[in-house]
C-alpha cells in the first residue's frame, strides 16, 4: 500500500479521535449525549500510567495466551466440523441440530458452565473465548464449503480421487477464501466475549481488569481496557488477515483499482465523414 | 489450576475469593493480602507439618461468582456481604457443597452500610418521592432489601410503588449518571465512592432501619473439616489484619485504596476509626438475629428455599483460632479530620469543633456522623442544620428536615455557611 | 428511446489502435506493438496462435484493460474505460449465474432503462433469433456449452453497441448452428452498421465474414476479396488468401 | 428433507439429552466434572415451571423484538459498510480502521458506553444487539466482494452500467451467499451477547433474567435461560438461513448425494476377449 | 508404479450404453435412449447440434451423472461413479483456480502417489507435448481460453486412463495448434490403447480422428472410412461420409 493511503489511514483514525475529543469536552448532547464520557485526554492520561505498570502487560500476556489458544483450537475444530456438516449428509443430521441450538448460547452464560465443568479457570477461559470463535468459523466454512463449483471436485472424481483427495485439493483450498471470513470474524467473536471469558479468571487479564474497573465506576479505565482490546484484536484479526491474504493470493485482485480516466461514453459520434480507411495491407506490429 | 485443596502429597493449596470492590471484606481479602499475613501463619504452620502451603487469592466483582466457585469445590473460603451469604449457604447445601459462616468482616449495627443516592440535580428530598420513579439495585443484595423495607416503612408497595431496575451496581451507577435511573439503592463502597466523586447524593441512610448488617467470611464445609488448621490460620491472619486495621486507620485505608481503585478517602468513610463500618471478627448474636430476618425477605423474592441460619452459623473455629480479647461494640461515630499529609486523623467531639477546624488546614476529607443514626458522611456532603450556635450535620436532607420539624429555630443552611457559622 | 428508433440512428463507432502494447497487470507485457485503424461498419477477423493476445486485444479494445503502451481510441477520443457502446463477447462464460438466459439478455436493456414489457419482448425476440426459446427460463449452469455462448451472443446484440467485440463467440457451436449464426450476425450489421471485430480460430469463418482479416501476432492484415458470400467460398482470390493465411499463421 | 432425515436430527439431540442426563446423574467426573451440574430433569421441570408463567413470555416477547431490531439494523448497515469498503478505496481508507479497532471491542464493555451514550435503556440493548452483529456482517459482506469473479462485473461494464448498476446487478447477488452466511454468523453473535445487552435491561429479558440467576447462582434458572436462547437461537436462525437459501437458490446444490453403488474404480480388466463389436451401423436412440 | 511400466501394462476400457436415458436431475430428461458399445482401444467422435445431449452423455460415461434409466457399463460392470480409469476433458474450465499449470498437471499423478520428483517430471514432460512449457507456472486466470484447454487436455492424460472422454478438447485452437494437438492424441492412444469418446463440432476433425461417428440425437453411428490419414480427407469415401453428417445434422 502506498504512503499515501497509509496516511489517509492514520488520518481517519486521527479524525475520531478528534471527533471524539471535541464532542466529550463540549459535553454534546444531541440525542447522543456525550457529557458523562471520559474525553480523550483523560482515557489517554490513565493509559500512559497504566502502560508503565508491570500489571498491565502481565494482563496482555494472559489475555493474549487465552484467546490464542481458544481461537486456534476453535480454527482447527471449526473448520472440520463446518466440512464434516457441509458434506456429509451424516454429520449434517447428527451434529447439525445440536450445533445450531449450542450456537446461540451465550458467552456468558457459559461462565457457570465452565466453572462447573471444566477443573481449572484457565481451562474454563479457554473454553469459553474457543466458543465464541468456533461457532463463526464453522457457520462460514460450512457455506463456503457448501458454495464450491461442483466441476472442480468433479473433475478430481474423474482424476480417481478419493474422499479425502477431494477434501484436501479442492474443498478446502476451494472455499480457503470463506474460511479465513470466517476465521477473521471468529477472532473478532474471540475477543467481544474475552471479558465474559475472564469473569471466571479472578485474576488476570485485559478482560478480567476492565470489568473491574467497570466495577469501581472507573470510566477511563474502562476505556483503557476498550482501546488495549481494540488494539490487540486488531493485530490478532490483521495477522489472520495477512495470513488469509497469503493463503489466498491465487485469488484475482485488482491491482490499485485503475481510476477510469478519460471519457467513457463517448459522445454522440462525429459526422459520418471520415473516407473509409484504406484496407489495404497495413503494418500492425 | 484453582482445584481448591488439590496437592501433591506435599503441597496444600488454597484458594481464597474475595471483593476486592466490596471493602466491607478488606479483612479477609484486599488488605489480608497486602499484609501477607495468612501466608505467614501458613508458613508457620507448614514448618510444623513439613507441608508446602500456597494461597491462590482470587478477586471477583460481586458475591455470586465466588459462591458459583464455592460450590464447583474451587474456592475454600469467600468472604461476601449478608445477603449472598445467605445465597451461598441455600446453594451449597442444595449443591453437595454445604458452607458455613465462620467468621464476621465488618459490620454496622444500625443498617447503615446501605444507602439510597440520586443524581446530585436531582429534586428528590425523601424516599416517599420516589413513588413511581425508577430505582436500581441489585435484587438478591442487601441493598435491595434496604429499598424494600424502607419502601415498606414510607408506605410505598415495593413491588408495584417504583419502577425497579435490577441492575448489577455498576451498571445501576453508569444508569444513575446517564439519568436512565432517578436513584440508586447500593451497597458498601459504591454510595459513599459516587458522593465522593460528586456523581451521586445521599437520599435515604440505611441506618433508619436500625437493622444491622455486615459482610462475612464462608468456608467450604469440606474443606473446614479437612483442613481445620488451615482455618484457624485463616481466622487467626484476619483477626491480625483487623487488629492492623482498628491501629492504624489511614494506612489502611490507604493501602485499600491503592490496590483497588477506590479513592482513599471513600475508603476511609468505611473503614475508618469512627467509620461505617466496624471491624470484628466475632459473629455477634444481633448480627446472627439479623441474618435470620433477612431470609424471608430472599424468600419472598423467590430466590432462596428456606436458609437454617442456625446450622450455617458455625462459631467454633473462631473460637479455637483467636486467642486475643474481644473487640467492644461498636460506640458512637466521631467527627474526623484528615489533613493531607497526615498518616492519623484528628477527632472531634462535635461537627462545629471540626468546622472550625477547618480553617487554614489542608484538608484531605472531612467527616461528619449524622445527627440521628450516627453515619459517618463527608463534612461536604453533608446536609447541615443551624440550631442557634449548634451546627449539625446530616446525611440526607429528609433527616434534617425531621431535626428541624422537631426543633423550633433550627434551619437548613448550606455547607459554606456552616462552614462561616462555625467560625 | 424505443429500440428500433435508436438502432436507425446509430451506427457504427470507429476504433483505433496505435502503436498499443498490450498485456496484463501481472504478466509481462506481449512483444510488439499494434497498430490498426477500423473504419465504422467494419468487420475484421482476428487470427492467431492460442496465446498470441487475441482476448487481450478485444479486453484492451473494450476497456477493460489499458493499454501498457500508445493509444486506443473510438471515434478519434481515447477509451477511457467500458462503454455500452461497445459490447464484449467474452471468450469465457460471462453470463451471471442467478440470472437465467431471459434475465440475462434483458440486462443491458434494463441498463438502458427500458420498461419491463419492453425489455421482455426484446430480450425474447434475440433469445428466439439465437434458436433458444424453450431454454430462455434456464440458469446457466443448465445450459449447455454453445447454448450458452448464445445467449452471451443475445446479450452482447440486444444492447445495441455501435462496436461489437466478439471472442470466439461460436467456438462451441455445430457447423449447422454455426451458419445460422453468422447469417444472423451478417444480417444484424447490415441493419444497424455496427463495427465488428471477430476472434475466431476458423479461417473460412473469418474469411466469409471478415472485411479485413487481421493475424497476430504478425501483425499482416488482409483485406478479404469477396466478404460474405457464400458462393466465393472456392473462388481463386479466396483460396490464394486462405494459403497464405494457413502458412501464415 | 425425508421423514428419516428428520428422526435422525431428533435422535441425535435426543441422544444429546440422553448423555446429559446420564453425565449428570452419575456425577461423571473424569477430566471433564459433570458432578454440579444440573440434570436434565431438573432443568425440564424448572423449564416447566417457567413456561406457565406470564414474565417467560414477556422476557421472550423482548428479547426477540431487541434483537431483531438490532440484528436488522446490522443486516443493512453491515451489508452497506462492508461492500463499500470492499469497493472502494476511500472507504476502506477511511472506515477501514475504525472498524477494525472497534470490531474487538467486547460486549459488554460497551454496557456503560450505552448507557452514557444513548437516551433509553431499550435504545442501549439495540444498540449493544446491532454492535455484535454488525462486524460479522460487515466482515463476511467484505470478504465475499472481494471474492467475486471479474468477468461479471467486467461484462455489466461493458453493457454500459455504471457504479450503482454494478452494485445492485453483481456485486450484491453475486455475494449474497457470503452475505448470508455473515448473516446468519451475525445473528448468532447477536444471541451470544444478549446478556450482555440487556444487563442494562433491569427489568425484562431472557438474557436479563438468565443474568439474573446467576448472580443468585440458580443453576437450573441459568440453564433454563440457555436452553431458551438456544431454541430462540435456532428459530431465528434457520429463518435467516431459510431466506439465505431461498435467495441464492441458483446456486448449484446436490440433489440427495447420490451413493455411490457399485466399483467405483473397477479392478483389473478382463482378460481381453470380447470380439471386437461390429463397426457397422448400430441403431443408437 | 513407475508411469511407464504402468502405460504398457494398460489397455483401452470396453464402454456400453445400454438404452441409457440421459438427463439432469433438475431439466427433464433428453428424449430417447443411447444404445451404444464401444470397444476397447477405439475412438468415437460424437457429433451432434448445440444442446443435443453430448456433454451429458459424457458426463454420464464418466459417471458423474447416473443415468435416468438403462445401464453403463465398462468392462461388463456397471459405472456406479467416477474413477481414474476414465478421464474426462470438461468442456467448461474445469482446472483448479488455485492451483498453476503445473500443479494442476500433476494432480492426477499425486493422486497415483508418485514421488514430487516424478510427478513434476511427468508434468513438465505433458506441459512440453502441448507446448506450455513457458506457462507452466501461470495460474488458469493468467492463461488463454486456449492454453487453458490444452493444460486440461495433459492433466486428463498424465492420468494415463484407460478411457479418455473429451468435450471439444480443441475447440478454442487454431489450426495450427489443433493439428498438432490431433496428432499428439493419435500418438498417445497408439502407445496405450486407450478407448476415447471424442465431441467435436468439426466434421473434418470427427471424420480424422474416429474408427466410428456417433451422431447425436438422430442415433445413427457411421464407421470412418480411413481413420486417422491425413491423406484420406478428399479421398471419396470421406466425401460421402462428410455429405451424409452434414445432412444428417
Ligand atoms: N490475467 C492474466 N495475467 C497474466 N497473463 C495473462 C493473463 N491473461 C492472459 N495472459 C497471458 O497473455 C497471453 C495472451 O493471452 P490471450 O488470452 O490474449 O490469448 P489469446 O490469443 O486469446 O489465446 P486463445 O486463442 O488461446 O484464447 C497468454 O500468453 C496468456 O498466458
Ligand atoms: N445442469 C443442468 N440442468 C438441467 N438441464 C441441463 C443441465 N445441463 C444441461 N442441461 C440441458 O440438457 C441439454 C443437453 O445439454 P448438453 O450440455 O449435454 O448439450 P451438448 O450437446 O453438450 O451441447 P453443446 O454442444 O452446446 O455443448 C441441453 O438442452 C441443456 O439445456
Ligand atoms: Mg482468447
Ligand atoms: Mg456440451
Amino acid at each position: 500500500m502506498s504512503a499515501g493511503r497509509w496516511l489517509v489511514r492514520a488520518a481517519s483514525l486521527a479524525a475520531a479521535l478528534g471527533l471524539w475529543q471535541l464532542l466529550t469536552s463540549l459535553d454534546v448532547e444531541l440525542w447522543l449525549r456525550f457529557g458523562q464520557f471520559p474525553t480523550v485526554g483523560e482515557v489517554a492520561s490513565a493509559f500512559g500510567d497504566r502502560l508503565g505498570t508491570a500489571p498491565y502487560w502481565q494482563d496482555l500476556g494472559y489475555s493474549v495466551r487465552r484467546i490464542v489458544i481458544g481461537f486456534l483450537l476453535a480454527a482447527v475444530l471449526g473448520v472440520a466440523a463446518g466440512t464434516a456438516i457441509a458434506r456429509s449428509r451424516w454429520a449434517a443430521d447428527l451434529l447439525g441440530p445440536l450445533m445450531e441450538v449450542a450456537r446461540p448460547i451465550p458467552a456468558i452464560a457459559l461462565v457457570p458452565v465452565a466453572i462447573l465443568l471444566l477443573p481449572s479457570n484457565e481451562q474454563g477461559i479457554v473454553f469459553i473465548t474457543f466458543t465464541a470463535a468456533f461457532f463463526p468459523v464453522l457457520v462460514s466454512t460450512r457455506h463456503a464449503v457448501r458454495a464450491l463449483t461442483p466441476v472442480w471436485e468433479e473433475a478430481v472424481l474423474t482424476m480417481g480421487g478419493g474422499r479425502l483427495r477431494v477434501l484436501f485439493s479442492v474443498v478446502l483450498p476451494g472455499a480457503l477464501p470463506g474460511i479465513f471470513g470466517g476465521l477473521s470474524v471468529g477472532i473478532g467473536v474471540a475477543w467481544i466475549c474475552v471479558i465474559s471469558a475472564e469473569m471466571i479468571s479472578g485474576e488476570y487479564g485485559v478482560g478480567y481488569r476492565t470489568w473491574q474497573d467497570y466495577t469501581v465506576v472507573d470510566y477511563p479505565g474502562v476505556f483503557v481496557g476498550m482501546v488495549t482490546i481494540g488494539a490487540l484484536g486488531w493485530l490478532t484479526s490483521t495477522a489472520v488477515e495477512f495470513l488469509g491474504r497469503r493463503a489466498t493470493a491465487w485469488l484475482p485482485r485488482p491491482p490499485e483499482r485503475a481510476p477510469s480516466r478519460a471519457v467513457r461514453r463517448t459522445a454522440a459520434p462525429p459526422a459520418v465523414s471520415s473516407p473509409a480507411p484504406a484496407l489495404e495491407k497495413e503494418p500492425v506490429s | 489450576g484453582g482445584t481448591a485443596g488439590a496437592e501433591d502429597s506435599r503441597t496444600v493449596t488454597v484458594t481464597v475469593g474475595y471483593q476486592s470492590k466490596t471493602i466491607n471484606t478488606v479483612t479477609a481479602g484486599t488488605l489480608l493480602r497486602s499484609l501477607g499475613y495468612f501466608e505467614e501463619e501458613l508458613a508457620a504452620r507448614g514448618k510444623k507439618d513439613g507441608k508446602t502451603y500456597k494461597v491462590k487469592w482470587q478477586d471477583y466483582a460481586t458475591g455470586a461468582p465466588i459462591t458459583a466457585q464455592m460450590t464447583a469445590g474451587k474456592i475454600d473460603i469467600g468472604s461476601m456481604g449478608d445477603f449472598p451469604l445467605l445465597i451461598n449457604a441455600a446453594r451449597g447445601k442444595q449443591l453437595g457443597q454445604p458452607t458455613r459462616l465462620v467468621s464476621v468482616t465488618g459490620y454496622n449495627l444500625r443498617g447503615g452500610l446501605n444507602t439510597v443516592v440520586t443524581a446530585p440535580g436531582s429534586h428528590l428530598r425523601s424516599l416517599a418521592d420516589l413513588r413511581g420513579r425508577k430505582v436500581s439495585t441489585s435484587v438478591g443484595s442487601a441493598a435491595d432489601g434496604t429499598l424494600v423495607r424502607a419502601l415498606k416503612k414510607a408506605g410505598i408497595d415495593p413491588e408495584k410503588g417504583i419502577s425497579k431496575l435490577n441492575q448489577q451496581p455498576s451498571v445501576g451507577a453508569s444508569a444513575l449518571t446517564g439519568g436512565s435511573v432517578d436513584a440508586l439503592s447500593q451497597f458498601v463502597a459504591w454510595p459513599g465512592q459516587l458522593a465522593y466523586e460528586g456523581k451521586a447524593k445521599a437520599l435515604y441512610d440505611g441506618a433508619d432501619l436500625n437493622l444491622p448488617t455486615f459482610h462475612g467470611v464462608t468456608v467450604r464445609e469440606k474443606f473446614a473439616e479437612k483442613r481445620g488448621g488451615v482455618l484457624d490460620d485463616f481466622l487467626q491472619a484476619q483477626r491480625r489484619a483487623t487488629d492492623y486495621l482498628r491501629k492504624r486507620p489511614v494506612a489502611a485505608a490507604e493501602s485499600v485504596a491503592e490496590e483497588t481503585g477506590v479513592p482513599a478517602e471513600a475508603v476511609y468513610l468505611y473503614n475508618g476509626a469512627h467509620g461505617i463500618a466496624t471491624f470484628d471478627p466475632a459473629l455477634r448474636p444481633e448480627l446472627i438475629a439479623a441474618l435470620k430476618k433477612d431470609v424471608p425477605i430472599l424468600k419472598a423474592a423467590k430466590l432462596v428455599g428456606d436458609v437454617d441460619v442456625d446450622s450455617f452459623v458455625d462459631p467454633e473455629p473462631l473460637k479455637r483460632a483467636t486467642h486475643t480479647p474481644a473487640y467492644p461494640k461498636a460506640g458512637a461515630a466521631k467527627s474526623e479530620l484528615w489533613v493531607k499529609g497526615q498518616d492519623s486523623t484528628r477527632t472531634f467531639d462535635s461537627p462545629k469543633q471540626l468546622l472550625k477546624a477547618l480553617k487554614g488546614a489542608e484538608v484531605r476529607a472531612a467527616y461528619v456522623p449524622d445527627t440521628l443514626t450516627g453515619t459517618l458522611w463527608y463534612a461536604d456532603r453533608a446536609v447541615w442544620v443551624a440550631d442557634g450556635s449548634d451546627l449539625r450535620a446530616f446525611v440526607t436532607p429528609s433527616h434534617a428536615k425531621t431535626y428541624v420539624e422537631r426543633h423550633t429555630g433550627a434551619r437548613v443552611v448550606g455547607y459554606a455557611d456552616a462552614v462561616r457559622l462555625a467560625s | 428511446m424505443s429500440p428500433t428508433s435508436t438502432a436507425s440512428l446509430r451506427q457504427g463507432a470507429e476504433l483505433a489502435l496505435e502503436d498499443v502494447r498490450l498485456g496484463h497487470h501481472e504478466g509481462q507485457p506481449l512483444p510488439g506493438t499494434v497498430r490498426l485503424r477500423i473504419a465504422p461498419g467494419e468487420l475484421v477477423a482476428v487470427l492467431g496462435p492460442s496465446g498470441c493476445g487475441k482476448s487481450t486485444l478485444l479486453r484492451t479494445l473494450a476497456g477493460l484493460l489499458p493499454p501498457l503502451g500508445g493509444q486506443v481510441t473510438q471515434d478519434g477520443s481515447p477509451i477511457g474505460g467500458p462503454a455500452a457502446d461497445r459490447a464484449l463477447v467474452f471468450q469465457e462464460n460471462a453470463l451471471l449465474p442467478w440470472r437465467s438466459g431471459r434475465a440475462n439478455v434483458e440486462l443491458p436493456l434494463t441498463i438502458r432503462r427500458l420498461g419491463r414489457e419492453a425489455r421482455r419482448n426484446v430480450a425474447d425476440g434475440w433469445l428466439e433469433r439465437v434458436g433458444l426459446s424453450e431454454h430462455a427460463h434456464k440458469l446457466p449452469r443448465q445450459l449447455s456449452g454453445g447454448q450458452r455462448q448464445r445467449v452471451q451472443l443475445a446479450r452482447a446484440l440486444a444492447g445495441q453497441p455501435r462496436a461489437v467485440l466478439m471472442d470466439e463467440p461460436f467456438g462451441a457451436l455445430d457447423p449447422h448452428t454455426r451458419a445460422g449464426m453468422q447469417d444472423l450476425l451478417v444480417d444484424i450489421l447490415r441493419g444497424t452498421g455496427a463495427t465488428v471485430v471477430f476472434v475466431t480460430h476458423d479461417v473460412d469463418e473469418a474469411l466469409h465474414l471478415g472485411d479485413r482479416i487481421a493475424l497476430l501476432p504478425s501483425g499482416e492484415v488482409l483485406t478479404v476479396p469477396h466478404p460474405r458470400q457464400r458462393d466465393a467460398r472456392n473462388a481463386p482470390a479466396t483460396t490464394g488468401i486462405r494459403r497464405r493465411i494457413l502458412t501464415s499463421l
